[in-house]
């Protein structure tokens, strides 16, 4: 299963997404959040362990409560700023 | 209706404003809202986003407006990529028979818009460097404005 | 820049967008609002006005404006005598360097401008007859918020 | 001096200006109101009775107790009714 990174995650973890074996799921988010942290470098799991980093599953925001499933769309991301 | 549209090409703001002001017997108001990138120490913006999520968001955004103001029409756009000082980042626009209701829901939108829909900015300074763009608590003040009930005056 | 202009000539909307929204590197915000005339039972309007004074209380009322929010700059352009359904007649426009203060700036003229600038609107019915078109109290609630403090939530 | 009407006291009136005498000058708005009574026929006079009729002074809404010389501007109109 995929999981999507975006802007400085993305650009810290040099590529927008990483494959995760199914076997890591049924999970949730926290535990993701976690599990994640090791998948770069320091700076990357730094920016990981910002509490406001956001995550969306199958494209609705979702609290560290929530599971994940495989077969779910997954992405990590700071806070939004556009407009 | 409502319409939204995520585009790498350039705005072109007067061009939306014609369409869009090309409507039914019944508008009577049409408010607009475009977001443009500043220059002085910034020298170029580069924005990215989350396909299919961001329309979703922004089209959640346009729903909830229409059911809470009768407009009759509310379009987006948002650019991503690569944006120069004076180009338009994000165009919105909505009609209603009368004033209140367009005025809000063209606000009402840009406010939610800023915080949740998944768009990331980053600036490039005059040395050429790029930084994050972080988000401003004053956007979450605005945002939450909406559901306190009473708005309080922007000074 | 302040700008008011009365017309009797047909408003482009579109066209008045493209010159205004260009601008310096300050602005990173544009609000426009347009009214037009709605169709069905009325067929025609008519609007009469008092020249000087209409742009004098205009102008007045985008110096409070500007005096109130740092805007960059705003304009009025109103039209007068025979104005068709779909037709435009009045754009006010505000441009800031951020987005609450050419929201807040746009509406502020537009909501005194209804009730505190000389014109007067006459309608034609179906059947080709003129009415006066009568003050709405809900016009001086909306111009008194602003004198309030707090903004109601318009609903 | 004139005195300038507008919509629906211009119509009524059948001209968009009286001539007044200097004479009745100085005066106040609410004066004025009272005399101009008798300028057109009843249903003009019924117009200006109706107390939201505004009078502006140089351009100026003024309110009764307002003065007016001769050589002031003097308008009356009904509510404003614009945008």
């Amino acid at each position: 299963m995929k999981i999507r990174f975006f802007a400085n995650l993305r650009e810290l973890l040099g590529t927008d997404e990483l494959d995760f074996a199914d076997d890591n799921f049924p999970s949730t988010v926290a535990e993701l959040r976690a599990q994640l942290r090791t998948a770069g470098d320091e700076e990357f799991a730094a920016a990981m362990a910002d509490p406001n980093v956001l995550c969306a599953v199958n494209q609705r925001v979702a609290d560290d409560a929530v599971s994940v499933e495989a077969g779910d769309e997954v992405a990590f991301f700071p806070p939004m700023t556009g407009g | 209706m409502l319409n939204v549209r995520i585009t790498t090409d350039a705005i072109d703001v007067s061009s939306l404003l014609r369409t869009f002001s090309d409507q039914d017997d019944n508008v009577g108001a049409v408010v607009t809202f475009s977001g443009q990138a500043r220059g002085g120490s910034v020298t170029a913006l580069e924005l990215e986003h989350y396909p299919g999520m961001t329309e979703e968001r922004i089209g959640a955004m346009m729903r909830s407006a229409a059911s809470r103001w009768p407009v009759c029409a509310m379009e987006v756009v948002h650019r991503v990529g690569r944006i120069l000082p004076r180009e338009t980042i994000v165009w919105v626009a909505a009609s209603s028979a009368h004033r209140a209701a367009a005025f809000s829901a063209c606000e009402f939108v840009m406010d939610y818009l800023k915080v949740g829909a998944p768009l990331w900015k980053r600036e490039r300074d005059t040395g050429g460097n790029w930084h994050w763009v972080q988000a401003r608590e004053s956007d979450h003040e605005r945002r939450n404005r909406w559901s306190a009930g009473v708005r309080k005056e922007s000074s």
